[in-house]
């Protein structure tokens, strides 16, 4: 597969809308359907689909596997960040009124924030375990 | 100021602490963290069983939106008792794991193994301390998934076996509660537990609510084992790796009691449910043929492990047998048992990590003679056996005299000598121990090895003095028990 | 439609086919949940139970074994326990609110102030994002860590080991 | 109360059988994971299907609508897809790793390789 031309140029010219729509799907939450959790899993899929068509190698040299370890860790960190934030200045755990002078602001930061959390971890945690899965793959051919 | 924050931040650190513990991938920063974290942990349960056994229930709205519109997290006698209680242990348990989750696990799987433990403990403590049945889900989740993980850590491929057969049975009883819980929501409307009991008062529909308790129980039995709920657990503990089996045993099972018996008063207590159910004499049949049937398996197994896993089965019987009484004796036994068997099966589960690093293996035929090689472990061990049996000067003698006297409270004496009678199937096998470990020639293959290492051995051993401490001594477990006690009766009935 | 689709998944033996049919089902569920007026929930359900289960399932299955074997199973218990938990339910739900009745709990308690309030008191028109990250942003929380926990449990779990760890089973 | 208005408990109470009896009766792991997943999106209509206002839009507030189905539960059963998600990916795991262990993915076969191992020792 990873030498047909057809499909590496296909590929090539979809990943960055899918992308682009993920980013879209992620800020548009507020207003329709979706949101950080949703995104996460269509810039994983893009990810993935990546992977398909040029190969784990290719994939792994574009997004090393450390980044997306760093990836899992580090949406749970943002959210929980968040929380935290809160209580140090002086609300509630995850209170996102005190985050902005005005409240109302306060919770879109607070909600824009922790969906950047969500996303983050969400398509780290599904790239990596497509990567585990797929790396088994390979091991095993090579015996 | 940050007083008042504790009830999130008992939950929050060891939640924050796991992906810290990933992102830095280092077996020393892991271990750590993981005994920092649940040394803090303790601390703050402390203060709050302090705090609210001086001020009643304390609250704390997340996010600042009050219930039962937000998430709130509520912490009153009972649950501040559990908080202690899964904290004390894995405080203990977290620095006892460096030296045996090294030789049980490969370096690079070691740190994941404690990302994993804070996970637990935050599931644990999560399930806890909230006020709001949606949230327990989340949190039973957290707790659950991180459980298959650490058993499926295991040395043995049978480890796999058995954690696929858990995170079966635990979906489905998650699922089950999953739809109690719905069943609750679509008639009053509400996820908060304060909440709720309020308004099923009202409710004069009795079906859902009947569907709703079952399911709730049968989801919640499998996961604390309930009999005949109980085919996950032995299997479970008998393979996964040492200190996972200390910490569960000691806590995630008594959490879901915990949840259980949440439900049971504070939740269905209020609403005519119990007046229409025969529900005290079923799972006063149930805990009986628990206890009964497990013991007595427990007394043919081969590995000393899954011996004392059948046996936490039989010990869990004990707990819904004190619930079934349902009376305040029967409660306070119950609820100090959480306590007494807790601290018993993470003392006896601990110890047999230390035999497992020198043995190699915990069948009956390696440990021949262990009692002179290894004098202190094995003393230990028979300490904690004799616990379970319920002999006067342990901690599991409290919570027989108090389910005895509940028995005697509600006229049943046939049930005080079933007690009894268990009690001896237990010194049954807990002398299994006693002649394999004391008079039997010791075993060829593993006649050099000596003591286990301080540090495991003393962390056990902390658990040991406390089994003796909480028979001697029980102003603090029984004293916090029965106002647990008093307060689930008084709002319940 | 998604009845027939269940039925044939339980009488498929080889597993691609499964998966493939467990995806038409994640979208026939998808479609109900559209017209239920869960549009978010229907985006979740079309991503996660079309795409992501069923490249996990294929993935797993290129890894292991495509034909489940051919042997009876013990049909009778199951049947008369799932039908008995089912008939459970069915217990229960007769005494349920019916179908889109304004009048029923969920509908009068606690969700008017969500969808009459969240756009004062979150600025964010779209009810479910705002009950989802603020009311219950704690439930989010756990949610996400669940993930996390997932994805940390399968690094765990896959990572290569060096240490050859048959020794104890031979 | 019609059978009518209870017709989305009747299909929910089918995939919840269906998935369960996958569970219970079949052998392959795999299968059993799949069987558990349709068991969970049963409760998805269980919980979406009473929050359906009929003449009532999504959830999104917007000028010239005035009733709207019911938020909530579309959040708690968001909270259950990701769960789900979460737990068939470690199931798969550990079935692969079993698989590799054992060199089968079939109950019964390995319960006899556990048994057989038992009576060498």
């Amino acid at each position: 597969m990873r030498r047909d031309i057809v499909l590496r140029v296909i590929a090539k010219l979809l990943i960055p809308f899918m992308l682009l729509f993920a980013l879209y799907v992620q800020f548009h939450g507020d207003l329709g359907p979706g949101g950080g959790f949703q995104a996460g899993v269509i810039i994983a899929a893009s990810i993935i689909f990546y992977t398909i068509i040029f190969g784990l190698p290719e994939a792994r040299r574009l997004l090393p596997e450390w980044i997306v370890e760093t990836m899992v860790a580090s949406g749970v960190l943002i959210y929980a960040g968040v929380g935290v934030l809160g209580i140090l200045l002086g609300g509630n755990y995850l209170d996102y009124f005190v985050l902005d002078h005005d409240p109302v602001h306060g919770q879109h930061r607070g909600i824009f924030w922790i969906e950047v959390g969500v996303a983050v971890t969400v398509s780290g945690v599904m790239l990596k375990i497509f990567y585990m899965f797929a790396g088994r793959r390979r091991d095993e051919d090579n015996g | 100021m940050t007083l008042e924050h504790l009830p999130a931040l008992q939950v929050v650190l060891p939640l924050i602490s796991a992906p810290l513990i990933v992102l830095v991938r280092r077996r020393w920063f892991a271990w750590a963290l993981a005994v920092l974290v649940s040394w803090i942990s303790l601390a703050i349960a402390v203060t709050l069983f302090l705090e609210v056994g001086r001020t009643g229930v304390i609250t704390y709205a997340i996010g600042n939106w009050p219930p039962p519109w937000g998430i709130e997290y509520r912490v009153d006698a009972l649950n501040s008792f559990v908080l202690v209680l899964v904290s004390f242990t894995a405080a203990v348990v977290a620095p006892y794991a460096r030296i045996s989750i090294a030789a049980e696990l490969p370096r690079e799987q070691a740190y994941l193994l404690f990302a994993m433990f804070c996970l637990c403990l935050a599931g644990l403590l999560g399930i806890t301390i909230t006020g709001d049945m949606f949230n327990i889900f989340v949190f039973l989740e957290i707790a659950s998934l991180s459980t298959y993980v650490m058993i499926a850590l295991g040395q043995r491929r049978k480890a796999l076996v058995a954690a696929y057969q858990y995170l079966i049975m635990g979906t489905i009883g998650a699922t089950f509660y999953v739809i109690g819980i719905g069943l609750l929501y679509l008639m009053t409307g509400t996820l908060n537990i304060a909440d709720l009991a309020g308004r099923l008062r009202d409710v004069g529909e009795i079906r859902p609510l009947l569907a709703a308790f079952a399911f709730i129980t049968v989801g919640i039995g499998l996961k604390l084992a309930l009999f005949p709920l109980h085919q996950w657990l032995p299997n479970a503990y008998a393979f996964a790796p040492s200190v996972v089996t200390a910490f569960l045993s000691a806590t995630a099972t008594k959490v879901s009691v915990y949840v259980l018996i949440r439900f049971y008063f504070t939740i269905f207590g209020t609403s005519i449910l119990f007046a229409a159910l025969p529900t005290d004499e079923v799972l006063l049949v149930l805990s009986i043929a628990g206890i009964v049937t497990a013991s007595l398996v427990a007394v043919f197994q081969q590995d000393l492990k899954r011996m004392f896993a059948y046996s936490s089965v039989a010990q869990i019987g004990y707990i819904t047998l004190g619930l079934s009484l349902a009376n305040e004796a029967g409660l306070t036994g119950s609820i100090v048992h959480l306590l007494n068997h807790g601290v018993t099966k993470g003392a006896i589960f601990l110890l047999i990590g230390g035999i497992a690093l020198r043995c190699g293996a915990v069948t009956f035929d390696r440990l021949r003679g262990i009692g002179r090689r290894m004098p202190l472990t094995a003393f230990g061990l028979v300490i904690g056996g004799l616990s379970l049996v319920g002999i006067p000067g342990t901690a599991g003698f409290i919570t027989k005299w108090y389910l005895v006297l509940a028995a005697i409270e509600r006229g049943y004496w046939w049930l005080v000598a079933v007690i009894v009678a268990s009690s001896l199937i237990a010194l049954g096998y807990v002398w299994r121990f006693v002649e394999a470990a004391y008079l039997s020639p010791p075993d060829e293959r593993s006649v050099k090895q000596g003591e286990a290492p301080a540090s495991m051995l003393g962390f056990a051993w902390v658990l040991v003095i406390a089994c003796v401490y909480f028979g001697l001594d029980t102003s603090f477990s029984v004293g916090a028990a029965r106002e647990a006690a008093v307060l689930l009766i008084g709002g319940a009935r | 439609m998604m009845a027939i689709v269940v039925l044939a998944m339980i009488n498929q033996r080889n597993l691609f086919a499964v998966v493939v049919l467990g995806g038409i089902y994640s979208f026939l569920m998808a479609t109900v949940l559209v017209a239920l007026d869960a549009v978010d929930v229907a985006m979740t359900e079309a991503s996660v139970g079309a795409g992501i289960s069923t490249v996990l399932l294929l993935g797993a299955l290129y890894l292991t074994r495509g034909e489940e074997a051919k042997h009876a199973p013990r049909r009778l218990i199951p049947l008369v326990v799932s039908i008995a938990v089912g008939l459970a339910l069915v217990y229960g739900s007769l005494g349920l609110p019916a179908f889109s009745d304004p009048k029923a709990p969920i509908h009068t308690h606690v969700v008017p102030r969500y969808l009459n309030d969240t756009l004062k008191e979150t600025g964010v028109p779209n009810a479910v994002t705002s009950v989802l990250a603020s009311y219950r942003g704690y439930d989010t929380l756990g949610e996400t860590t669940v993930v996390f926990t997932a994805g940390a449990g399968v690094i765990a779990l896959l990572r290569r080991r060096r240490r050859v760890r048959e020794e104890d089973d031979k | 109360m019609s059978l009518a208005s209870h017709y989305s408990y009747w299909v929910t109470i089918f995939l919840m059988i269906a998935g369960l009896y996958i569970v219970i009766a079949r052998g392959n792991l795999v299968k059993k994971l799949i069987g558990l997943g349709i068991f969970q999106t049963s409760v998805y209509l269980l919980y979406i299907a009473p929050g359906k206002l009929i003449g009532g839009t999504a959830p999104i507030v917007a000028e010239g609508f005035r009733t709207y189905s019911n938020p909530l539960p579309h959040v708690l059963i968001l909270t259950a897809i990701v769960v789900g998600v979460a737990t068939l990916a470690l199931g798969l795991a550990i079935v692969v790793r079993i698989r590799e262990a054992y060199g089968t993915i079939e109950e019964d076969e390995i319960l006899a390789q556990d048994r057989r191992e038992e009576e060498q020792v």
